[in-house]
């Protein structure tokens, strides 16, 4: 699963039948996570977003990528850095930013919160908060669609540190054991917290804990959405033709703190300036205004855009009520 | 009338749910082809086959999440999740209290999560301390989660069947030691609505609360007191979440007494939730303080005379009786 | 005296014992070089490194068994367990209840397990249902455990100090939001023993019980009353388990009414469980059944007015007080 | 980790530097096993004893011949399957059938029972019911043992089944990384309960499962003490002065059900007498035949002595008296 070099006669997603509108949009979807996600930053700073927020800054292209490769009917499990998936399967930027503020015209209907973004209706299944504590859930799914006769596939995204948690590798297990048509997209962002992943976890390449299993897997650069594309579709084809699994180890990296409260003082502003040279956003607008799909003009035009959509999207929140007290009693049951 | 064992109950509703609705499976260590531990799935692998019942890995966290991931998707799936005892299920007590009993609140009611999680809870005999747990406690502790305990082969299948149509996730505690108890099942269909407790001995002089083994002690001790002129009336909650409130209040409004009857530790147990109900809500009813007879307060004894000393008893709920009627 | 944060007071506690006992090390996510998630063990890592001061995996079963592995090998070692918050705990559950609790009956008193498990309980702010649970009802439940909670940062670091030097496993609760709460805290050694609570206030006309966070509420509900002319009693038990059911039960014979605050659920909690033994042990001293506030019984939603609405409240606790009053 | 060739002019465990003493000893040992276990399915049908019995019976080269290998001050857990291994460490089968018999003189006073053997003084940490639930606690020992600097290791014997447990996986990666002198035996007895290993679990060999962590690992003939003892002294070595784990698959089989109750319908008589043929008592007593350092007059004496004990076992465990009635409250806490 390396990257192909860019010959200068064919962009490198030739093969990948994208067509421009696609292209573009994969981008937008990036652009609006990114911005949206500075806003919530400001308006965490504000207060009125309470409790944690998990940014999901730099790693926009591995959301983006794997989600852009899904049909309607599939499903999507992640954990609590779930904006950016969110808004990647077109969820709405207000309906979003009403949840972080808490407000009943949320996905959630407030009751979630930052953590807890979930629309059954675009299989966006959330959203969750334990980590290691979704990808049971989400190889449930793809049970139940096996088991329907469905061909859905199911994508699971979760932290690399998540990966320790022995759920996680009884799921690796019945996955593979049984066939299972889910997708675990582990975002190796480095660190879980302030502890990088060499100080968590023996071994060298993530992507051999799937090994003892003998399940599909490989590492592929989750800072650049076209390569994550390119995986998806490969092991979304396996699993959707041939119900086979694959873990995805999608290397990537987190500008932010882990949440709003982090120092950060585990790792070096170096560090951070590496990978934002490898910026999945600056990095494919250069591609995509090198082969024309995109113009200068119309990168300005939806910078424009977005940021109207994101001031739209906090001022909904902002006049949104809040839930009605009697939601307290609500909805513990069926 | 059929003379069933509980077990063989069990798996009559398992069957005719399957039956009914093909979105019902089953899975669980050694439900298929080993007929279950306890043999409460015995023939269902043979009669439905690999895809709707399913042997797992010993993984109880793994595959109740898969369970409730499967019961999450709304696409008509509803599982039974068989655990091999309910001391196993500790090990997925995330997935069932961090996952399954709040997925339809935090999503402000998107999610249904018809699920069941069944098998024996509580002591059976000389299994040593980590065999030997009562947790309905626990699982009643919280929102969410709807727990459910037999007493008879009647109740069971009525029960059961309510429980896997629930669209949440139930939370079902059978007795190992109770499989091979027989009892009357009507052939055709009924139901046990959750939620509704019941009268197994009509009394007028003291109230014994009882659920699944210890509703035989309970009916043993009014056999004995009835001797004594003594009318014990024996009620079964039958759901402990949500409890039948009414029904025990009433009955204590009638009797004036009560004495309850758990194998689990006594400690902030359902029957500490269920005396407290008495105490609150029938205070000036009450002619004497509820008597709570428990498991004892220690992790179970292999020792056979050790672990009946630890157990509740017929004697032990006469002599409660006795207190609470100051005789 | 100095004035000190309860982490501060936690730390001091964790750092003295550290100093005085070798065997002693404390192990958790983000304990080390994070200086932990809410800064309690800030400075330990760099005063004793890496051996004594512990960044792991999540893996808090993993981890927690380990604990207790290191615990009874009976060669002077005595772990301290940080739990992020015992919502995730729930994953460590069969360890502590299948093992730590058991280790020593089953082996006839050939182990002890000295361990320590301790992190934050109980809601928080606006962190929604997976990170707001007060645990501690299952927890003591389960005999083999000692349950302790801390109120004060005076209370933390004479009950963590007694914590680290039992013999037994401690599961030590704490809370997100008192953290930085400051109060007076003695220069020299003291110990705060196992199974002793504390008066908070003293009082005549009616005896609140409330432990951890819900103690300051309890406290201003008391405030508020004295205005009207009302005495309340403020009791904060701060073992758990084993209960100071004496200092109870002596307090509620002289106030005759009691009011429980607890931010848990309200079915089979602690406050269940003292509400029960005062309804049965002081029966005859009661002029009204005893009032629990709770928790609502429902996971806990993230918007911050659901929130507020869940949460017990000084209002609330006074409306309690009122009722047993009967005013 | 191969069987050598045994050649004619030495016997094949010359490089291993055991005395004749030592080797009948281990010989003994798998002999009192398999006679003591015989016995309790007999005191077992006789109602003598309760609950669940899980025999060691086919696996006794396992036990034996890893224990054989460890000093006085090194540690052991097992799970419930722990007559065996407690017999080989040295406790007396007069104590082991007491607590079968639930009697106060028994190893656990008659309070564990079957499954929860106990003698810290010979470092025997148990007898633990729960499926995967005691590697952790072994993991713990050899922490402690390394945090206060001895140089003992421990050893953790463990169903091949109880390798799905995720929280073994938490436990193979923790030893790893903090390089814990711990050696997890898996015995590989192909069934857990009655599911075949295939049917349980994904992958080819059972010890890839320590692969993503790059732990020390190997296969080795369960049903051949000498095998064991080889290369658990390798395993001992690395763990005793380099601080390194081990993951050990021993390849063996159990002759009995599961447990008491177990009618065995999965598996075919000829596979059972397969196993039967390998039997690693005979062939042992074959080898040592062979090489002289039995007699086949010796090898009688040992029966009938052995027969001796465990008669002399039984009839102390009936005699001895229940545990008295206070000690229900006994031992809650210290
Ligand atoms: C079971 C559990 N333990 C601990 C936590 C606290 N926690 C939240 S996120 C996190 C780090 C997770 O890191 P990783 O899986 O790499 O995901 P990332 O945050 O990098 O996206 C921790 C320790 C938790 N939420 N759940
Ligand atoms: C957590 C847990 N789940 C289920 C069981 C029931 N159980 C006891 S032994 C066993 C099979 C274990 O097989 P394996 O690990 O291969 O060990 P073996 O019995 O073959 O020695 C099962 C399912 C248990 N004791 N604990
Ligand atoms: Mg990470
Ligand atoms: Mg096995």
């Amino acid at each position: 699963m390396k990257k192909e070099k860019t010959t200068t006669d064919q962009p490198r997603w030739a093969d990948l039948g994208l067509s421009d509108q696609k292209l573009i949009s994969m981008y937008r979807d990036m652009l609006l996570i990114r911005r949206f996600e500075e806003r919530s930053a400001q308006e965490y700073g504000k207060g009125k977003i309470g409790g944690f927020c998990h940014l999901y800054i730099g790693q926009e292209a591995t959301g983006v990528g794997a989600i852009a490769a899904l049909r309607d009917d599939d499903f999507i499990y992640t954990a609590y850095r779930d904006h950016g998936q969110a808004l990647a399967r077109g969820m709405s930027a207000k309906e979003c930013m009403a949840e972080l503020f808490g407000k009943v015209t949320g996905v959630s209907k407030g009751i979630g919160g930052s953590m807890h973004f979930y629309d059954l209706s675009k299989g966006f299944m959330g959203g969750w908060g334990i980590v290691g504590g979704h990808p049971p859930l989400a190889a449930g799914t793809a049970f139940a669609t096996k088991y329907q006769g469905r061909d859905s596939v199911t994508i699971c995204f979760m932290g690399e540190a998540s990966t320790n948690q022995g759920v996680v590798h009884e799921t690796l297990n019945m996955a593979e054991l049984w066939r299972l048509p889910v997708i675990f997209i582990t975002e190796n962002n480095g660190y879980g917290m302030g502890t990088a992943i060499s100080r968590a976890m023996a071994g060298e390449n993530l992507y051999d804990k799937a090994a003892g299993y003998l399940m599909n897997r490989g590492a592929v650069n989750g800072m650049d959405v076209i390569d994550m594309y390119r995986e998806m579709k490969k092991a979304i084809h396996l699993a959707r033709t041939e119900f086979r699994p694959t873990f995805l180890e999608a290397r990537t990296y987190r500008y932010r703190g882990h949440s709003m409260s982090d120092p950060g003082q585990y790792r070096t502003k170096e560090e951070i300036e590496e990978y934002k040279k490898k910026d999945p956003i600056e990095t494919f607008a250069k591609e995509l205004l090198q082969w024309g799909v995109l113009t200068e003009a119309a990168l300005e035009r939806m910078e424009e855009e977005i940021k109207t959509e994101v001031q739209e999207a906090v001022e909904f929140a902002d006049a949104s009520p809040q839930p009605p007290l009697e939601m307290l009693h609500q909805n513990v049951y069926a | 009338m059929a003379i069933l064992q509980i077990r063989e109950a069990i798996n009559q509703a398992i069957a005719e749910e399957m039956d009914r609705d093909p979105g019902v499976f089953i899975m669980g260590e050694e439900v298929a082809q080993y007929n279950g531990a306890y043999k409460v799935t015995q023939g269902l692998w043979k009669k439905y086959g690999d895809k709707r019942v399913i042997d797992t890995p010993i993984t109880e966290a793994g595959f109740a999440g898969i369970g409730i991931g499967a019961a999450m998707a709304g696409i008509g799936v509803r599982p039974i999740v068989e655990m091999m005892t309910w001391n196993f299920a500790i090990l997925a007590f995330d997935q069932i209290i961090n996952h399954a009993a709040k997925a339809r609140y935090m999503s402000a009611g998107q999610f249904k999560v018809p699920i069941v999680f069944r098998g024996p809870n509580g002591p059976a005999h000389m299994l040593g301390a980590q065999h030997s747990q009562a947790l309905e406690s626990m699982m009643a502790h919280v929102p969410g989660l709807i727990v459910m305990t037999p007493s008879t082969p009647y109740d069971a299948k009525g029960m059961l069947k309510s429980a896997i149509r629930d669209d949440n996730p139930v939370i079902f505690m059978e007795s190992e030691l109770m499989y091979g108890q027989k009892g009357e099942v009507p052939d055709g269909e009924y139901l046990i609505p959750v939620g509704k407790g019941d009268i197994k001995r009509e009394g007028t002089d003291v109230t014994i609360i009882a659920w699944t083994k210890m509703v035989a002690v309970a009916l043993k001790a009014a056999a004995e007191l009835e001797k004594e002129g003594i009318s014990a009336e024996v009620l079964d909650p039958r759901t402990l979440r949500p409890l039948d409130e009414e029904l025990i209040i009433a009955s204590v409004k009638k009797t004036n007494r009560a004495v309850i009857v758990e194998d689990s530790w006594p400690f902030a147990s359902v029957g500490t939730e269920i005396a407290h109900r008495i105490h609150t809500i029938a205070f000036d009813h009450l002619d004497a303080p509820v008597e709570k007879i428990n498991g004892a307060d220690v992790p179970m004894p292999y020792a056979e005379n050790l672990e009946h000393e630890a157990m509740p008893s017929p004697e032990k709920v006469i002599a409660a009786v006795k207190r609470v009627l100051y005789r």
